[in-house]
């Protein structure tokens, strides 16, 4: 019975993987991420980690996924850009790289004598038992956290509000910087209005 | 705070009100005298149409749904009273807003707005109202309707004409 | 698995089917509620008091052409129906209608629960945020902007209003100490949550509202409006899955209510299903009321009242629930 | 327990290379943040799989605080593409080579 579900659920994982990093649309990806996060969830379970199978989904698939499907969303069409044209070493040598990382992490942990694997109570991993070491042993690292993402919040108010720059009205731009200035403006505004163009049935040609 | 409760209180008082609907296929609520239905076309007493095939009607029609093709009267063949009849008049009811004005068009008075209004047929063919269709009384498709809505003043007609101080000849059956 | 495989396949089956059956006929009381609280009638031409309704309702939908836009994702645009239903069912799965049962007549005894873990509530709320999806590649696959950013709008509300809802819940599972909804359902034999947890339960109530798109949080559809949400371009019997994943999952929380607010199964005379049954059915009866009274909100009042309103709400009741447990 | 831990360990690896392999060929931002999703879910795996071999809940609690910092890496990345979508810059991580902002 566990080495079936191990076997189902690590292929899909493994497969989805593949379908994540391989897929040009990005929403599509995503959504081939959630499937890997499922798999790993029931991997979790296999591992008689219930709690963190469920926090998996709940805070991956509840809050992180939905917020990347916004922003993919979001960005449209602008977001799906493929492999492109790689040098053919470069491409070998990233997967080069990788396989070498992972050939050093088999080998670490293959190497280290694992010895019998510990019996557990009923209670392993239910959320008692990791309340109890989170807010004991590990207070320091779960206040980091929580500090650590409450600044991730505020930077992602930041980025996501700020940055599109004030538009003067003429009147203003006159004011401040005089009469060519506003020829000046428009001038560019049209030059990047044809290099938009340009770029746009450049990108619809190829 | 203090509406949001009196709201619900509202509502939950409708609960046990008998509902106030008129169920319709089996009570038909009579129509306003000046109520704009299915069209009528009409002939004199002599059995001559009235129609003279003039197409001010198909003039005057907003959403274009009258087709009139005239044709000349001969003295062995004479269908109107005019010059000229209407060889060909058709109505697509599916077109037609009901606005009236081929009624205020025309200037023999040869078509009127009924007060039939249940028009409706599964094909959209079966909307074209042909002149002999229009030339017809229309059929009373309601046992309602076999007593004319008009003759006989309701409570509700009764009501609304009272508001605009008319009234109206009650009948002399006083049917309903 | 309590039971064994085959018994728990078995009770599976059976729980969808009711489930199934109850929403069907929950649409026809829906229909004929808010007819009464208006003064109309509702649903009355098919069958005696219109009783045949939802099959007819059934009937028609399946007729309706299975149309995909030109430019849809195909997969992703006919799978989305079938994630939001799944998705509403299997949250379903979990909920207690009682402790263990026996058989009358015979010394079998059953669960009254497909599965109970240490960790019940969680998966319940895993489950209805796969739901979300749902809706999200729905809006999406469409290929549609009205689809796209009804998809995104209804994901905003959503996800706002989990947290409210999540805050809430936290309360009764530190009173409780538990997140198996037996162990909860339990620790209320004396005293219902819906007491000393009041304001943990009006957050929950209306954060759920919101979750399940009821009026008058639902934005989502917003049935007034001129251009519906994320189900823009869908139709026929895929429209009818994402209306059915909607009402099942107002079930789902109504029934989540039941439990964690309630005492789940238990009260006197009558066995569990039928006391699980008649709160689910208090719970719906309350989400018609509203519907059939309150205006919808604003896109606007609606985020003012997740962040602004109902999240410090559930934060102090959250603290007040910590203090209780530590010092009483 | 019939499936060993190691397994486990091999499954984690294999997907960490698959992510790893995302981030080095991958244009797009938003697939990078994507890729990189994947590498830190096998650690997860790993970590509880440790956890699960030694019997405490240390590991566990270290996956938990894994999501948080993801979660935390995601606002900001997902924040990044919003602000440079928002200045209709090239979402590309070939042609973002200046720090300019």
């Amino acid at each position: 019975m566990d080495i079936v579900v191990f076997f189902i659920a690590s292929v899909c994982a493994i497969a989805s993987a593949i379908a994540v990093v391989a897929q040009k649309n990005p929403f599509v990806s995503a959504l081939a991420l959630l499937g890997n996060l499922a798999s790993l969830a029931a991997l979790m379970l296999l591992l008689e980690a219930q709690f963190v199978a469920a926090a998996q989904i709940i805070v991956y698939a509840g809050a992180v996924m939905v917020m990347f499907l916004f922003v993919i969303a979001y960005v449209g069409p602008r977001g799906e850009i493929g492999p492109g044209v790689r040098k053919p070493w470069l491409v070998a040598l990233s997967v080069f790289a990788a396989l070498l990382i992972a050939v050093e992490i088999v080998v670490v942990v293959m190497g280290a004598s694992l010895g019998s694997v510990a019996s557990v109570d009923a209670n392993y991993g239910s959320p008692a038992a990791i309340g109890e070491a989170l807010v004991t042993d590990y207070l320091l690292a779960f206040e980091v956290v929580s500090v650590i993402l409450f600044m991730a919040a505020v930077a992602g108010v930041v980025f996501g509000t700020g940055g599109r720059p004030v538009r003067l009205s003429n009147d203003q731009v006159l004011a401040k910087e005089g009469e060519s200035a506003v020829e000046r403006r428009r001038e560019a505004s049209r030059a990047a209005l044809e290099a938009a163009r340009d770029s746009t049935t450049g990108e619809s040609a190829r | 705070m203090l509406n949001q409760v009196k709201g619900f209180s509202t509502t939950f008082r409708h609960l046990f009100q008998k509902p106030i609907t008129q169920q319709y296929p089996e009570y038909k609520r009579p129509v306003y005298p000046r109520f704009r239905g299915r069209h009528q076309l009409h002939r004199h007493e002599n059995g001559l149409e009235k129609c003279v095939g003039c197409s001010l009607c198909a003039a005057a029609c907003p959403s274009d749904c009258i087709r009139v093709v005239p044709a000349e009267n001969t003295p062995d063949n004479r269908v109107s009273a005019g010059e000229r009849y209407a060889r060909i008049y058709e109505i697509n009811m599916a077109r037609c807003i009901f606005c009236g004005y081929c009624e205020l068009a025309c200037p023999f008075d040869a078509i009127t707005l009924g007060n039939d209004f249940e028009l409706s047929e599964i094909s959209r063919d079966a909307l074209v109202y042909t002149k002999s269709m229009l030339l017809e009384k229309p059929a009373l498709r309601t046992p309602s309707q076999a007593v004319d809505p008009y003759d006989v003043p309701s409570q509700e007609m009764e009501r609304v004409l009272g508001m605009y101080d008319i009234t109206t000849a009650t009948n002399p059956e006083g049917a309903e | 698995m309590v039971d064994g495989v085959i018994l728990t396949i078995i009770k599976s089956l059976v729980l969808a089917s009711v489930l199934m059956g109850f929403f069907a006929y929950m649409t026809w009381v829906e229909r004929k509620l808010i007819g009464r609280f208006q003064a109309r009638y509702g649903p009355n031409r098919v069958g005696p008091y219109g009783l045949m309704q939802p099959i007819a309702d059934l009937g028609k939908m399946l007729q309706k052409e299975n149309m995909i836009p030109e430019m849809a994702h195909r997969k992703l645009y006919i799978a989305a129906p079938f994630i939001a239903m799944t998705c509403a069912i299997g949250a379903f799965g979990l909920m207690p209608f009682g402790d263990v049962a026996t058989i009358p007549g015979t010394d079998w005894t059953i669960h009254l629960y497909i599965a109970d873990t240490s960790v019940s509530l969680l998966v319940v709320a895993a489950i209805g945020s796969l739901g979300f999806y749902g809706l999200m590649i729905g809006g999406w696959a469409s290929s549609s902007k009205y689809a796209l950013l009804g998809g995104m709008r209804a994901i905003a509300q959503l996800v706002s209003y989990e947290v409210a809802f999540t805050l809430a819940v936290i309360g009764v599972i530190i009173q409780a100490g538990s997140l198996s909804f037996i162990s909860i359902a339990n620790a209320q034999e004396h005293l219902w949550y819906i007491i000393p947890q009041f304001l943990g339960f009006l957050v929950f109530f209306v954060a759920a509202v919101a979750e399940s798109n009821r009026p008058p949080f639902d934005l989502t559809e917003a049935d007034g409006e001129v251009v519906a949400g994320y189900h823009t371009e869908y139709g026929g019997m895929r429209y009818a899955m994402f209306a059915a994943a909607e009402f099942i999952n107002a079930i789902t929380l109504s029934a989540l209510g039941a439990v964690l607010f309630l005492g789940g199964p238990s009260g006197p005379f009558l066995p569990g299903p039928i006391w699980m049954l008649l709160k689910i059915g208090a719970f719906l009866f309350v989400l018609i009321w509203i519907r059939a009274t309150l205006p919808r909100v604003r896109f606007d009042q609606l985020m003012k009242i997740g962040w602004k309103v109902l999240l410090p709400v559930a934060t102090l009741n959250l603290l007040l629930t910590a203090v209780a447990v530590v010092y009483l | 327990m019939s499936v060993g831990i190691p397994m486990f360990l091999g499954v984690s690896a294999i997907l960490f290379t698959i992510g790893l392999t995302g981030v080095l060929l991958r244009r797009s931002p938003l697939t990078v943040l994507l890729s990189l999703e994947i590498m830190l879910n096998s650690v997860n795996l790993t970590l509880v799989a440790f956890s699960r071999q030694v019997g405490g809940s240390d590991g566990q609690v270290f996956a938990l605080v894994v999501m948080g910092i993801a979660a935390a890496e995601v606002v900001v990345g997902l924040g990044l593409v919003v602000a440079m979508t928002r200045r209709s810059m090239v979402l590309d991580t070939d042609e973002l080579r200046t720090l300019n902002g």
